[in-house]
């Protein structure tokens, strides 16, 4: 028995270890990869582009971890912030003649978008928990409800943020602090609260027991439902601060917003080594996933060694070995 | 700018999602690997993308890693690529804006533009002229797009006046399929239709279809758009349902491709405003509109 | 027996409980009093599990009334009884596999230090919980990794974190060993010191005998018995059970076997949890398979089976065979019934005859499986080995305990193996029908079959079988037959006091990480 | 016990018959909308369209049925459908000189088309198995691999059929058989095999077991690997049936060749009480549930009630309405 008790932690830590080891091997792989076709790849300037770049579906993919940790799934994301961003920007424009060009402006505008995904996470919660219809109809149904208001907003076209108004509101992606970009420096703050909320909260069990077996957690005595809503609000919440950051970047918003961020987000969580169908999730993971995901097309613009009618199959192969990587690991 | 010193120029276009950004990119292609064969001291990046924050993201890693000189971008939408453009251009750089100009003036050094007015505008006269009396039509439209809007206005505008009427306009995203399907619901909706606008000529080929299924093809006639090698085919054999075709030639990429790359091998100043103007190709005019070797 | 006995704090008055048109408790009364255990027996699908259920609010009852301390109560569920201090240990577990053990002991009761969990705190209690249930697992690994006794003993965890007033325990020892089941007694002791009122259910009816104070007898729904434990003994309860004397618990044992053997097993490493094992298995022979929870029984019979990675080799008849999948073991005559039922066994949420053809399907179906048959085979199951469900549609899930694991044994023996493996096989299964089941193992064996029976319940190994091999940390550490077949022969090769005869055994562990 | 047994199964039925009324309910709401919108809905041309042009989707969705119960997952479907007709087009056209431009060229194009078909699924189906990887991430990866082949085949454009071989060919989807369309007739025996398959043979109802509880199948001494293999082969083959059917339709393929269809696949799956999960599903259910997305499009044609550009959020209403009937009537 003693002699068990010796040998079983070892065996495991060893094992994590792998595990761990896994993404961050793939991601390692890719910018050694990245560094040998281009020089300029690690200058400051490619690693902040990518890093800011990703933040958008990285503050979404941390939603995601959370949502496809209690075993829902949420399609709706990319959409979704479409529809925050046209909004928003109606509400900056209509602002203006009211509460003048400047900061005060954007702060009332970036409270409206926060809100607006509060609420429109509550929709999908509602429908989810209230309603008992699965996850993915609900949010297929609600990809397409934002993605037609927003087409319907901007009258089939663009909705434009005003000039000046994006002049002073391009700091907030363009700008930074201590050298360090501002989309940047969410990204990290959110994925850090992420993890500490997935690791260190009730919470954060409780999403993980529900997505393990949610009969377990209701004899726990676990508020299911009320975790679940809270869940689908925390990823409405997280699209608002993207779209945020992402307001400020092309100033304007229309039907090819955001498109297919919701696959992507959850590729990312999945590289990240989060289990698709609930139970356990790892947010650290998720950024680790983001950055492959966004470091892939970032190699892809490094050289022309492919026609770019096959960059969909490049990263293709590159998404699944980066999978390989890490559960081949993992096997071993 | 002398003949030897090495030149890259960056090309930022849409990536091939239907039958035109397709000709885009095969033009693209196809210029960038005749200039190249030419002139070794050339160096082109070309980058596609889905979306337009993935082209932004393309032109920043251009600027970043691949340290252009020029950038041609046919901008996937005006507003989003404003500012990004605006940025290579204060970066001093050669700009060059093909097709879809940006929201604010004065930030490109050449314009390679296409009139997606012009286009509706000359689609709306065709119908006029072929319909004096009037009649009924149905509209495909393409994706929600400004572009699209642009048209379709111009289309509206300029059958303004005459008894020409729509009764029914529905979007068919520049997709053959959806183009099909919703034709053939446009065909039990409508009992009396005279004409389509399909104003793509990928659509315009899933509404021959639809009309040849439902063997109304003596009732009426397609005017496509873009000006398809297919399609241009049959106006030059005088098929009746395919009566003419309005250009939009993708090959205008290729244009501002060798425009752009004229600038660093002759000393020829490049700048200003070319508008490839959109025109009514009928049978007497096609052999001038057909590029057999293009797969668009 | 005390002179004066407390008053209740937990009351069940004419409970009634239907699903659906099927009644299966009528008009129960009984009462829970601090400080002492309240024993509940009956057999498979008499209604115990359901009658702790409807106390402990995860069911309503239908009619009748709960009463806690004198109140009628309603439990709208069972976070308001756990609030009132009724906390029941589920017969089925309760744990979320993906999580460790240290999270599903404080499931729902996370202690926490401002707005995030004090961990720390958390494991120390968790641990020091198991280790006084004599389980020191690592906290950290999820609970799936866990065997089904170390399972068990994370569930106990969980409901002492909880800090029950009334404790239902609902079978709590048919996973756990002679040895583990003194530990939880330890801990019943403690918890009857402190005032808990105990409701406990168990088929191991000395077990009944040495900790209750009262016992409630139910049969088919209806109580039938409640007497003060010291009025009771094993024989007396059984009786009450089943309706009926029961003769002799374990038939004849044969005189004579064949020597001739069926299954020979060399130097068989299945890598992590069994070394170098070797054996005979002969034809016509009851084997048995003993040893402490976590000695590699189970993984040795899996890696036979082929259900794990293993080296080694099986021959068959005398022919030296490969199994690399359970598919080559079935068509080899081998069989295997699993210890986990619910997670290994069984489909929960399909019914008896899908359940029980899903192992055999290839009888049934040409292009297309024969449902009639199928049916037939299921009347004949339900006959054969007496499992009792309220439509034969029902999910397995909604199965009582017992019966599931009769409808297992069922669907293992029809593939008519000639060597059939049992892992467990009387767990959870009350006296009457351990009795059938033993006649029908010794009948198998008089057929010419050869069975192994995997047990942690002594009597069942020395009253069963002809031969017992002691397994001891991942290796054989002895062999006992005939007459020495007893439990101080076999505790001591399975603590390791006694080497295996001619081998050299450090009665060290030794694992391959 | 006698007693009992009688009692049980009439409730059962009587709780299944709400179940599987769901759907049909859906449905039959649907048609009455329509007939009230527009008195062309039922006409034969009419049916005859919106059943065809749900043959494709339809027949995919049946073996997205399979891959669903089975556990798993193909985001791969409508890529591989793209990439089947591209190559089956080439096949076509390059077998002109040789075989000529009749029937034996048609068929053989046919056949060359379905065993690719088999191939693609083959090759979901080994990454997955042998590789170990998440069903998701095989199939988003595959998802870009067909995409961008048939792109660059196409050289970005599109591939077109031979006229003359157009003309043969055509009637595999305009024709019929007894004033039925072809697409029709070959949904239709997909279909009912397809459910006889889930029902009656050992192979749906491993396919099930394996969705419910890999663990217990494995112990039930089911090749849990071969199964799943099959189902995703299973799955190829069929996108071959419906490239079949597709390619005489506009004798073309190109980059926008079954775009979503993936998406719209999994939602009639769903739609028709196949269990997201695994371990449950509903061949019938299925084929409502594609007639129901279809005919969503078509009520949305035959209208003009709202503007198109909010066609997406109708859609999606009506998607989560549909659904909402069926589990409003289960929960009762
Ligand atoms: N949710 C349910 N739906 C339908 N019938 C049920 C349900 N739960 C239990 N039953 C039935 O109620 C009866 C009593 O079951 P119960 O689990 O209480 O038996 P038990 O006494 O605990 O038996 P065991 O000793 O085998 O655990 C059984 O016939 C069982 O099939
Ligand atoms: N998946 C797993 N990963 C790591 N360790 C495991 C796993 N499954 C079981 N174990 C450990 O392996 C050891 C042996 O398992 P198990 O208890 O099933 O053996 P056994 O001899 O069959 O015991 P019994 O049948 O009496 O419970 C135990 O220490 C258990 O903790
Ligand atoms: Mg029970
Ligand atoms: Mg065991």
């Amino acid at each position: 028995m003693s002699a068990e008790a010796k040998v079983e932690p070892q065996r495991r830590r060893f094992a994590v270890d792998l595990h761990v080891i896994g993404p961050l091997l793939a991601l390692l792989a890719l910018v050694i990869l990245g560094m040998s076709l281009n020089d300029q790849f690690l200058s400051a300037g490619n690693v902040t582009n990518v890093l800011a770049r990703s933040a958008f579906i990285g503050v979404i993919a941390v939603g995601a971890t959370f949502v496809i940790t209690i075993g829902g799934l949420d399609l709706s994301v990319g959409s979704m912030s479409a529809f925050l961003a046209g909004v928003t920007i109606i509400v900056l424009n209509s602002l203006i003649p009211i509460a003048g060009g400047g900061w005060g402006t954007i702060i009332l505008g970036m409270a409206a978008c926060l809100l607006l995904g509060l609420g429109a996470g509550f929709l999908n919660g509602i429908l989810i928990t209230k309603g008992r219809i699965e996850a993915f109809i609900v949010t297929l149904g609600t990809l397409g409800i934002f993605r037609s208001l927003v087409v319907w907003l901007a009258d089939g076209g663009t909705l434009s943020l005003d000039f000046n108004l994006r002049e002073v509101y391009r700091p907030v992606y363009y700008g930074g602090l201590a050298g360090i970009a501002w989309p940047i420096i969410v990204f990290a703050l959110v994925a850090i609260i992420g993890e500490i909320v997935m690791r260190r909260t009730a919470y954060g069990r409780h999403c993980a027991a529900i997505g393990s077996n949610e009969q377990v957690a209701r004899y726990s005595a676990i508020h299911v439902d009320r975790v679940r809503l809270a869940t689908y609000m925390l990823q409405g919440l997280l699209v608002g601060i993207a779209t945020v950051m992402y307001v400020p970047r092309l100033g304007s918003a229309s039907s090819t917003t955001g498109i297919l961020w919701e696959l992507e987000a959850i590729a990312a969580v999945i590289i990240g080594g989060t289990v698709l169908k609930g139970g356990f999730g790892r947010v650290w993971g998720t950024v680790v996933g983001v950055v492959i995901l966004s470091l892939i097309d970032n190699i892809l613009n490094l050289t022309d060694l492919v026609s770019p009618y096959l960059n969909g199959a490049i990263q293709g192969v590159i998404i699944i070995l980066a999978v390989v990587l890490q559960r081949g690991r993992k096997g071993a | 700018q002398d003949k030897d010193a090495k030149a890259t120029i960056g090309v930022s276009i849409p990536a091939a999602t239907h039958g035109w950004t397709g000709g885009v990119n095969f033009h693209a292609q196809e210029a960038i690997d005749e200039l190249k064969a030419a002139y070794p001291n050339l160096d082109f990046v070309l980058a596609t993308a889905g979306d337009p924050g993935k082209q932004v993201s393309d032109i920043e890693d251009m600027m970043a890693t691949r340290n252009i000189d020029a950038l041609v971008v046919l901008p996937f939408e005006s507003d989003p690529l404003t500012s990004p453009v605006k940025r290579v251009a204060d970066a001093g750089k050669f700009v060059t804006v093909v097709d879809r100009g940006l929201s604010q003036p004065g930030i490109q050094d050449l314009y390679v533009a296409g009139d997606n007015t012009a286009f509706g505008r000359v689609s709306g006269e065709f119908f006029k002229e072929k319909m004096p009396d009037g009649g009924k039509i149905v509209v495909l439209r393409g994706i929600p797009t400004t572009i699209d809007n642009e048209r379709v206005e111009a289309f509206q505008a300029s059958l303004e006046g005459s008894n020409i009427e729509i009764v029914g306009m529905e979007h068919g995203d520049w997709n053959r399929d959806k183009a099909f399907e919703v034709m053939q619901d446009f065909l039990s909706k409508h009992s009396e239709i005279d004409a389509v606008w399909a104003s793509d000529d990928d659509m315009a080929l899933g509404v021959i279809e639809a009309v040849k299924q439902a063997g109304r093809e003596s009732e009426m006639w397609v005017l496509g758009g873009a000006g398809m090698k297919q399609m241009i085919e049959r106006v030059k054999a005088g098929d009746t349902m395919v009566p003419a075709d309005v250009t939009y030639p993708p090959s205008m990429i290729a244009t501002a491709i060798r425009l752009t790359a004229d600038r660093f091998v002759s000393r020829a100043p490049m700048a200003g405003r070319f508008v490839i103007d959109s025109v009514l190709v009928t049978p007497e005019n096609a052999d001038e509109h057909y590029y057999p070797d293009s797969p668009f | 027996m005390k002179s004066s006995r407390p008053v209740p704090i937990l009351e069940a008055r004419g409970v009634i409980k239907s699903f659906g048109p099927i009644e299966v408790l009528h008009h129960v009364d009984f009462a829970l009093r601090p400080g002492e255990v309240h024993a509940l027996v009956g057999e498979n699908g008499a209604g115990k599990s359901t009658l702790m259920k409807c106390l402990a609010g995860y069911q309503p009852v239908s009619g009748g009334e709960i009463v806690l301390k004198g109140e009628p109560v309603s439990f709208p569920d069972s976070e308001a009884a756990e609030k009132a201090g009724v906390v029941l240990i589920h017969q089925e577990f309760n744990l979320a596999e993906q999580l460790s053990a240290e999270e599903n002991v404080f499931l729902g009761r996370e202690l926490k230090r401002g707005f995030f969990l004090d961990r720390k705190a958390m494991r120390a209690r968790a641990e020091s919980l198991l280790r006084e249930l004599a389980t020191p697992v690592d906290t950290r690994l999820p609970v799936s990794r866990l065997s089904v006794s170390q399972k068990q003993m994370v569930e106990i965890a969980k409901a002492l974190v909880r800090e029950a007033r009334v404790l239902i325990m609902d079978e709590p020892t048919a996973v756990l060993t002679g040895r583990e089941a003194e530990v939880l007694f330890a801990q019943i002791e403690r918890l009857k010191a402190d005032g808990v009122a105990i409701l406990y259910t168990s088929h191991k009816l000395d077990e009944i005998a040495r900790i209750a104070d009262e016992v409630t007898v139910l049969r088919d729904g209806a109580l039938v018995a409640n007497a003060p434990a010291a009025e009771m003994n094993p024989n007396r309860m059984a009786e009450l059970m089943v309706g009926r004397e029961l003769s002799d618990l374990f038939p004849e044992k044969l005189a004579d076997r064949s020597r001739e053997v069926v299954l020979s097993v060399r130097d068989f490493s299945v890598p992590g949890y069994v070394e170098t094992a070797s054996f005979d298995l002969h034809r016509g022979e009851i084997l048995g398979f003993a040893g402490l929870v976590g000695a590699g029984r189970t993984e040795l019979m899996e890696g036979i089976m082929g259900l794990r990675p293993a080296s080694g080799t099986i021959g068959r008849n005398g022919e030296t065979v490969r199994i690399r999948d359970p598919k080559e073991a079935t068509r080899r005559g081998l069989a295997y019934l699993t210890e986990d039922r619910k997670g290994r066994g069984l489909l929960l949420k399909y019914g008896l005859r899908e359940n029980l053809t899903l192992l055999g399907l290839d009888r049934f179906s040409g292009i297309f499986v024969d449902e009639k048959a199928e049916d037939k085979a299921l009347d004949a199951a339900i006959r054969r080995f007496d499992i009792r469900a309220g439509s034969k549609t029902m999910a397995v899930g909604n199965l009582s305990g017992g019966n599931q694991q009769k409808l297992l044994l069922a669907k293992t023996m029809l593939v008519e193996p000639q060597i059939v493996i049992l892992d467990e096989p009387t767990r959870g299964i009350d006296i009457g029908t351990k009795q059938q089941i033993y006649a029908f193992i010794n009948e198998l064996a008089r057929e010419g079959r050869s069975v192994i029976v995997i047990s942690s319940e002594m009597t069942e190994v020395i009253g069963l079988c002809d031969r017992v091999i002691v397994m001891r940390s991942g290796r054989i550490a002895g062999e006992v037959s005939g007459a020495e077949i007893t439990e101080e022969a076999i505790v001591r090769r399975a603590m390791g006091l006694e080497a295996r005869q001619g081998t050299e055994m450090t009665g060290e562990a030794v694992h391959v990480g």
